[in-house]
């Protein structure tokens, strides 16, 4: 099968797309772009490969009448099996790197007992690893790096202080050790995970549908077979200079986001995109094609990271801080530009007895407020409108945005879905499939 | 002299203290001015706010200073606040942060002509005279960038204690510059250095570095020659002053940067010295009227 | 290259009116380098509504604080400069050309080809189209106290058109102001059939001007109306409208325009002809001159050329049918000023780029928004709204500055030309 | 404070407050036929609005409580504050009430802001007045009349009738005694200003640029009254200074009051010079129009925006800190206001010369955050607080 990728390396993830000929999305992936750009990129195109040999699996399994049903209780199976080993494989070179860390000078003078401690936090992040994968379990992110992360900290927080280790050692070799873990990577390691999840999946299967096993191994062979052909890759997004490609297959990030929204929902004339460290308000006519576009960048205030700042600053989660800030019954106006700042006076008005909830809606509506401005300059709102980027996957973000459109522009349809995220990366691989075909 | 102040004057020595309220850390000093022997600093100390309640802070701060200084609260002539001060319930007067790091830093580096003052949030420069009157001075407004919180999270990305910063950054070889002015956004910039394998010595020192630029800016801009005294948080960084030794050198400002081991107190100290002369002043005139 | 008139000069090429404009622009730095000495007068004003054949009629040299300001910048001088203005005090917000002009000054007054600018003996504030003149030669009267200074208030076309009132009182001002100060400057009384002579010659160089400026009228455009305009704008705009060698200098440049155009040939880049005209722009707005060459390549590298700019009418705007006029002598020099295209009410400016575009047969525009200017950059993002609306044709916006290396971005920049380029050509692609 | 003096303090908070410019809707609606023209801050001849019967009405920006959304798409970050918020207040129907607008000759953005009112509201008035810039009554006085010619007469044709000699008289003598009343009002702040602190006396001023002068001026003299009977205002240990660089885009109020917390008593301004521009009395006699070009001519504020022919710069700065018996200016500009920055550096050599203590900073109208100007303005009041004694 021939398939078209698009990349779209983004300062804080990076997302690939992978279409088939007709342009259908057959997978998605995702990852921290934190630590190396290369390297990022080849962990969401793996991911991307990962997710299309599971679409497969699934086309394969309904392409037959006689399995007809079972996709719906194989897939998650395969995919629950799958993370979960993904997760252990990633935890077990975290503990790997955690011990070495602990191995430098700086930790010396602790000798036996943070490697012993380290063993026990470990130990019991493999205990809950299950628990993450659960048939019902709420994931609180698909990355391991938050995962580990949270578990981690927990752990180390209950564990640090008695033992004579501070909690801040604990937290610098989690930050020290995370970096290797997420910069390695290797497609042959996913491949043979796959195969283990694919043969564990069909294990577990067999219980509940012995007489099926059979076709069911067949279909998910003939998946495993399937050589997906990489026809062309297109790259986009922030780093996308820095990404090996060939000039002619990088694409300016404005067209790629106006291209995938257009796609997504034809009737979109405006998009805005608000990212981990750049904002961007695009217009787009009936074909996708930008008509005017204004862009945010080199200031974190009105970006993705102003958020994850505060987040940082409270100690919660991004994804906890809308939710929270969704509670208010009044926002308060914040008064800083700056996110520092803003975290300064975050803390001031906490010190002063002002309800959190409160202060992040006014935190919220700031940043809103200037991707408003943004929105104005490229030429405002004049019909359906698209919010994309990772800040449209925060609850307070949109309510607020939707109030803000609603007050100036009147009611407008607004598309926020869930894979707003991939954008950029599926205007990227619609590139790369239109340069094949017009190629060809 | 009958004033209701000069019982605290006794035997010509006068008790003062300043409080410096900061965005992250309270700085009290307690200090002796005596007519024979000048101003001697009795206690000094930092207490870092962190998420706490800065009212009871201050509170504790100034209270565990006048202890160990083995003062007692009312002997103290007159308590004056600087930086934030208005949380300082029990101040006498307040100095605003200029004109107490300026007084600090004579009383520091009597020599010092310019004052560089990086705290938290803010950097700013001054130019001073012998008296500490301030000639002129610049500063950084919104922005954060170059502020002590831009390096407190770039030593936070780079997972490096802020007291070993300094030390680190001396040792660099070849000193990497940061791209990224933001001090939110540079996190980015930072961690591609590090997995492109880039010492954290060398971060560390191109971070010092483009402060630096920043600083030298706004010395240049208030017209700052000779003696240089880096007061505020950031003083107590050894990368940060030779990096601006260096840069100073380089650009040939014929600056000579000096710091202290006491110039993260400059603002509480200029604060217990105003104290000491406007406690004279005041007792003076309530002398001349009631005369 | 087959053309006879051009030569290869290590990389770069060489026509003769470029090395014409060299000579014209150096020999007038030596001629003020040496003005002292000569016992010659020297006059300061700006480019808008500046009064050159006047000045000339009563042999006075004229110095340029603009042009000084820009050739400071691309000599990369202005940064230093800058600096230094700032700091004296000056604002880090306000104009860069007054600065990079004040700090030039404190530095010793050395001209940006290294010779000295002599003290001006008269400083003639022809305060039109732009408020910061005011504020700027104030600033210098403070420097140079003994020194006269003449104000010559031109009224701004507000409704875009002139009123009889504005030019009497130009003229006005004319008679009562700055002919007396000139005269009293120049120890010579005014001479009007000299300053006939010298309109008549300004229109002759006028015409040729506009002849070069429209030949981007033709595709592939023979010409680069923005990067290569602003040389070809240089002798007029500066010191030499109203004298032979102005004339001399435009009919040159014309003919060897002609014979490109001829050829079919493209544009002169600093790296050499350029061979496929793959956009043609319209551009508002001044270039940036620190990194004029990196910014002009940003351009040329894509294939785009510029075939129409307003930043070349802002030292007089002649295509649309102003010439000088040497039977109305003092009516023509108030027309002149009043015409200037920083003078123009924003709905004109909209009008004019709107018939730029058609005219040209561009295929989109774009606004250099500099920080320095509000009298240029206050507005142009309603200009560009509404140039987008009038021609269907997408606007491209960019923000640098004129003479502040601080605030040229290039990766920034270069970003926003890509994009913008790749989305004429998407465009393009949709219409095919 | 007494409920007379807080009832007037509310009624003007109010007015500041109000962004849909209620009461001048509410003057309107009281008669048919009633029209409102706004003006932009300063030189704008008020007199000749007034005898058309109309409400000249100041517009200065949006304040600090007016969210800007769409008028950032008019102006890059570093345009100034005003013309955006302004732009906002149009786009929000907000000046709806206004039948025109006068935009006087203050800098390049307003004159530009003109020009984006004609394509933005082709259907309304606007009118860019160019002030002579030629201060000879034969050049720039014959200019200037027949600016103000044309003005009087689009009012007259908006009006619906020809504005006689006799209105424009009265509409003189009005506004002289207005100016009289606020000369009043700023010369008690000089002498006292702990009974008039500014962040008040401000307010009472901008009460002006939306209220017909009348009401006005009874206004400014029942708070002449009230204030002194306040027997908690008393005398501080402050220092005396004066306040510059505010005559377009006005400060926040938070910023005056930050200025009085940290220490200064204001005791002269160039705020709300839109009332105040015209330094003594017009004569009420004779050809008015001709009285009102030499009143511009001869006794017009002197700011940035006007240039001065001879002497200079900053003499009316000195005279003023003499005679206010100030210690000190603070120079206080806007953000990238070309004209009050560059006229700093000339003030601040006329300062330099008399020996007199000055600082600055910027601001905009809609900061918020006072932290840096406190310090700077504390540590400017410490400093002549500490040194005067030294
Ligand atoms: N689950 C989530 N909940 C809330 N916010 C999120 C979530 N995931 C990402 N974000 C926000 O999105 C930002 C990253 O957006 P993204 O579009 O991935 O950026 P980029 O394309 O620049 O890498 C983060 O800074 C964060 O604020
Ligand atoms: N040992 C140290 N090395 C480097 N930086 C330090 C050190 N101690 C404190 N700092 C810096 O000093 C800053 C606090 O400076 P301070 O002058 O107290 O600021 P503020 O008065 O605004 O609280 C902190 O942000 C921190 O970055
Ligand atoms: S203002 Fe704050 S968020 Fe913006 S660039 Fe500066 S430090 Fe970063
Ligand atoms: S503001 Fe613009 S027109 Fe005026 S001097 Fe500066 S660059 Fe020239
Ligand atoms: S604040 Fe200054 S720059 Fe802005 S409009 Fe007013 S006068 Fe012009």
């Amino acid at each position: 099968m021939k398939v078209f990728i698009g990349i779209d390396l983004g300062s804080t993830t990076t997302k690939a797309v992978i279409l088939d000929g007709k342009a259908n999305v057959v997978g998605r992936g995702i990852t921290n772009s934190r630590s190396n750009y290369d390297v990022a990129s080849q962990i969401a195109r793996q991911e991307a490969f990962v997710q299309a040999r599971f679409k497969l699996t699934r086309d394969a399994i309904s392409a037959d009448s006689e399995l007809s049903g079972v996709e719906e209780l194989f897939l998650p199976l395969l995919d629950r099996k799958f993370r979960l080993n993904h997760h252990v494989e990633e935890l077990d070179r975290l503990a790997i790197e955690l011990h070495n860390a602990a191995d430098g000078p700086r930790h010396a003078a602790y000798s036996g007992s943070l490697h012993e401690l380290l063993d026990e936090i470990v130990g019991e992040m493999r205990q809950r690893a299950g628990k993450h994968f659960g048939a019902l379990a709420m994931r609180k992110s698909e990355f391991f790096r938050d995962l580990a992360a949270a578990d981690y900290m927990q752990l180390a927080e209950e564990q640090s202080d008695p033992k004579g280790i501070t909690f801040e050692t604990l937290t610098g070799l989690f930050d020290q050790a995370i970096l290797p873990v997420e910069n390695s990577t290797s497609a042959a390691a996913l491949e043979q995970l796959i195969d283990e999840a694919m043969d564990a999946a069909l294990e577990a299967s067999q219980v509940s549908m012995a007489k099926r096993v059979d076709r069911l191994r067949g279909a998910v062979d003939a998946a495993r077979a399937e050589v997906l052909d990489e026809v062309a890759t297109v790259g986009t997004g922030y780093g996308r200079q820095r990404l090996p490609f060939p000039k002619e297959h990088i694409r300016s990030e404005i067209l790629c986001h106006g291209l995938g929204a257009h796609t997504m929902f034809p009737e979109t004339r405006t998009v805005l995109d608000i990212g981990g460290q750049d904002t961007k308000a695009i217009q787009v006519d009936d074909n996708g094609i930008v008509t005017s576009f204004q862009r945010n960048d080199r200031c974190a205030a009105g970006c993705g990271r102003y958020l994850g700042y505060i987040a940082d600053e409270m100690n919660l989660g991004v994804h906890e801080l809308g939710p929270l800030a969704e509670k208010s019954t009044c926002h308060v106006k914040i008064n800083s530009t700056c996110t520092v700042f803003a975290g300064a006076e975050l803390r001031e008005r906490l010190s002063l007895g002002q309800k959190r909830e409160d202060i992040l809606a006014g935190l919220h509506r700031a940043i809103i407020l200037r991707a408003m401005s943004l929105l104005a300059r490229s030429g405002g709102i004049e019909d359906q409108f698209t919010f994309t980027g990772g800040v449209a996957r925060n609850p307070a973000a949109v309510t607020a945005l939707h109030d803000l459109v609603d007050e100036n522009y009147g009611e407008r349809t607004t598309n926020i879905s869930a894979d707003s995220i991939y954008t950029g990366a599926l205007g990227a691989a619609l590139f790369a499939q239109r340069g094949h075909q017009e190629a060809a | 002299m009958n004033s209701p102040m000069s019982d605290r004057t006794a035997n010509g020595q006068l008790f003062t203290a300043g409080i410096d309220v900061g965005s992250s850390a309270i700085k009290t000093v307690v200090l002796r001015t005596a007519e024979d022997d000048g101003e001697k600093v009795l206690a000094l100390r930092t207490d870092r706010i962190r998420k706490r309640d800065l009212r009871k802070v201050i509170q504790e701060a100034y209270s565990m200073a006048l202890e160990e200084a083995d003062v007692a609260p009312d002997s103290v002539a007159y308590a004056a606040s600087t930086g934030e001060g208005e949380l300082v319930d029990f101040r006498r007067g307040h100095f605003y942060g200029m004109t107490t790091h300026a007084r600090g830093a004579v009383f520091l580096v009597p020599e010092a002509r310019a004052v560089l003052d990086v705290g938290a949030l803010h950097a700013r420069a001054m130019r001073i005279d012998e008296m500490s009157r301030v000639l002129g001075y610049r500063m950084t407004s919104q922005c954060a960038s170059g502020s002590g919180q831009f390096l407190e999270n770039v030593a936070r990305y780079l997972g490096v204690a802020l007291e070993e910063v300094g030390s680190l950054s001396c040792q660099a070889s070849t000193p990497e510059q940061v791209s990224s002015i933001c001090a939110v956004l540079a996190e980015t910039d930072v961690i591609n250095m590090v997995s492109r394998g880039i010492s954290t010595a060398d971060i560390l020192k191109g971070i010092h570095l483009s402060m630096v630029g920043r600083y030298l800016k706004l010395l240049r801009a208030i017209g700052a020659e000779e003696h240089v005294l880096i007061t505020g948080g950031l003083a107590a960084d050894e990368g940060l002053a030779q990096a601006m030794r260096e840069q100073a050198a380089e650009a040939e400002m014929g600056l000579t940067i000096h710091t202290h081991p006491h110039s993260i107190y400059a603002g509480a100290l200029g604060a217990a010295l105003w104290g000491s002369f406007r406690h004279r002043v005041l007792a003076r005139r309530a002398g001349t009227t009631e005369n | 290259m087959s053309n006879s008139q051009t030569e290869r000069n290590g990389d770069v090429q060489k026509e003769r009116s470029m090395a014409l404009q060299k000579e014209l622009v150096g020999g007038h730095f030596d001629a003020l380098g040496r003005a002292k000495e000569e016992g010659r007068k020297v006059v300061y004003t700006f480019v808008p509504g500046n009064l050159t054949e006047l000045m000339r009629s009563f042999d006075l040299l004229p110095v340029l604080p603009e042009i000084n300001a820009l050739q400071s910048g691309m000599r990369k001088l202005s940064g230093g400069y800058i600096s230094e203005a700032e700091k004296q005090g000056h604002s880090e917000d306000v104009c860069t050309y007054v600065k990079c002009d004040i700090g030039m000054l404190k530095k010793g007054n050395v001209g940006p080809t290294g010779k000295p600018i002599p003290e001006p003996d008269l400083l003639l504030l022809s305060y039109t189209g732009c408020c910061t003149f005011m504020k700027w030669f104030e600033l210098l009267k403070q420097e140079y106290e003994g020194c006269p200074v003449a104000m010559l208030h031109v009224p701004y076309q507000a409704d875009g058109q002139v009123h009889s009132h504005y030019r009497d009182y130009i003229v006005e001002q004319l008679r009562s102001e700055v002919i007396p100060k000139l005269e009293q400057v120049s120890g010579q009384a005014y001479d009007e059939d000299k300053l006939r002579s010298n309109l008549t010659l300004s229109a002759e160089a006028e015409d040729d001007l506009v002849w070069v400026l429209e030949s981007a009228k033709n595709v592939p455009s023979p010409i680069d109306a923005y990067f290569g305009g602003v040389y070809y704008i240089g002798p007029i705009f500066g010191a030499f409208r109203g004298t032979p060698e102005g004339v001399d200098y435009y009919r040159t440049l014309r003919s060897e325009i002609e014979e490109r155009l001829a050829n079919k040939q493209g544009p002169i880049t600093p790296d050499g002809e350029l061979d496929e005209e793959r956009y043609r722009l319209v551009i508002e707005g001044p270039p940036n001159w620190t990194s004029f060459r990196e910014f002009w390549k940003m351009f040329y590298e894509e294939g785009a050329v510029v075939v129409a700019s307003s930043y070349t009418k802002v030292g007089g705007l002649y295509d649309r049918g102003f010439r000088h006029d040497a039977t109305r002598p003092l009516e023509t020099l108030a027309d002149y000023c009043l015409g200037c295209y920083t003078n123009l009410s924003l709905p004109a400016r909209v009008d004019l780029l709107e018939d730029y575009v058609r005219d040209y047969s561009a295929d989109g525009f774009m606004i250099n928004s500099v920080k320095s200017c509000n009298s240029f950059s206050a507005g142009q993002l309603l200009m560009l709204r509404q140039l987008e609306e009038r021609t269907g044709v997408p606007g491209g916006f960019i923000e640098s500055d004129l003479v502040d290396p601080r605030y040229f971005s290039a990766a920034n920049i270069k970003n926003r030309i890509e994009s913008y380029l790749q989305m004429l050509e998407q465009k393009r692609g949709a219409a095919a | 404070m007494t409920t007379d003096l807080a009832q007037l303090v509310e009624r003007v908070s109010h007015l500041f407050e109000d962004l849909n410019f209620q009461s001048v809707r509410d003057w309107k609606s009281e008669e048919p036929g009633r029209h409102a023209i706004g003006y932009m801050p300063i030189y704008v001849p008020r007199e000749l609005v007034h005898a058309a019967g109309m409400l000249p009405v100041g517009i200065l920006g949006g304040g600090d409580r007016l969210e800007i959304i769409r008028g950032d798409a008019y102006f890059q970050s570093y345009i100034c504050h005003i013309p955006r918020s302004t732009i906002e207040l149009a786009l929000t129907q907000r000046l709806e009430a206004l039948d025109g607008m006068l935009f006087p000759s203050i800098c390049d953005v307003i004159r530009n802001l003109s020009g984006m009112w004609q394509m933005l509201f082709p259907e309304r008035y606007v009118r860019y007045i160019d002030l002579p810039q030629n201060f000879d009554p034969a050049v720039g006085g014959t200019f200037w009349r027949q600016e103000l010619d044309t003005l009087r007469t689009d009012l007259g044709r908006i009006a619906g009738r020809e504005i006689t000699d006799r209105e424009l008289q009265h509409s003189v003598s009005v506004y002289n005694e207005n100016r009289r009343a606020l000369r009043q009002l700023y010369e008690a702040r000089s002498a006292r200003p702990w009974l008039f602190p500014t962040s008040e006396v401000y307010l009472v001023l901008r009460a002006g640029t939306v209220l017909p002068v009348e009401e006005h001026t009874a206004i400014v003299r029942r708070y002449l009254e009230l204030a002194p009977l306040e027997d908690d205002r008393r005398e501080q240990d402050m220092s005396r200074v004066v306040l510059v660089g505010m005559f377009c885009e006005q400060p926040p109020l938070g910023l005056l009051i930050t200025l009085e917390r940290a220490g200064c008593w204001i005791v002269d301004d160039d705020l709300l010079l839109g009332l105040r521009w015209m330094g003594g009395d017009v004569p009420e006699d004779g050809d008015p129009l001709q009285n009102l070009v030499i009143a511009y001519l001869e006794q017009s504020a002197q700011t940035a925006s006007v240039y001065q022919p001879e002497g200079r710069r900053g003499t009316w700065l000195v005279d003023s800190v003499q005679r206010n018996v100030a210690e000190g200016v603070i120079f206080c500009a806007p953000s990238f206001c070309d004209p009050a920055l560059l006229e700093q550096p000339m003030l601040v050599a006329a300062l330099e010369r008399e020996g007199i203590p000055h600082t600055q900073f910027k601001y905009s109208e809609n900061t918020g955050q006072f932290a840096v100007i406190r310090e700077q303005a504390g540590t400017f009041s410490d400093s002549i607080r500490l040194w005067s004694e030294a």
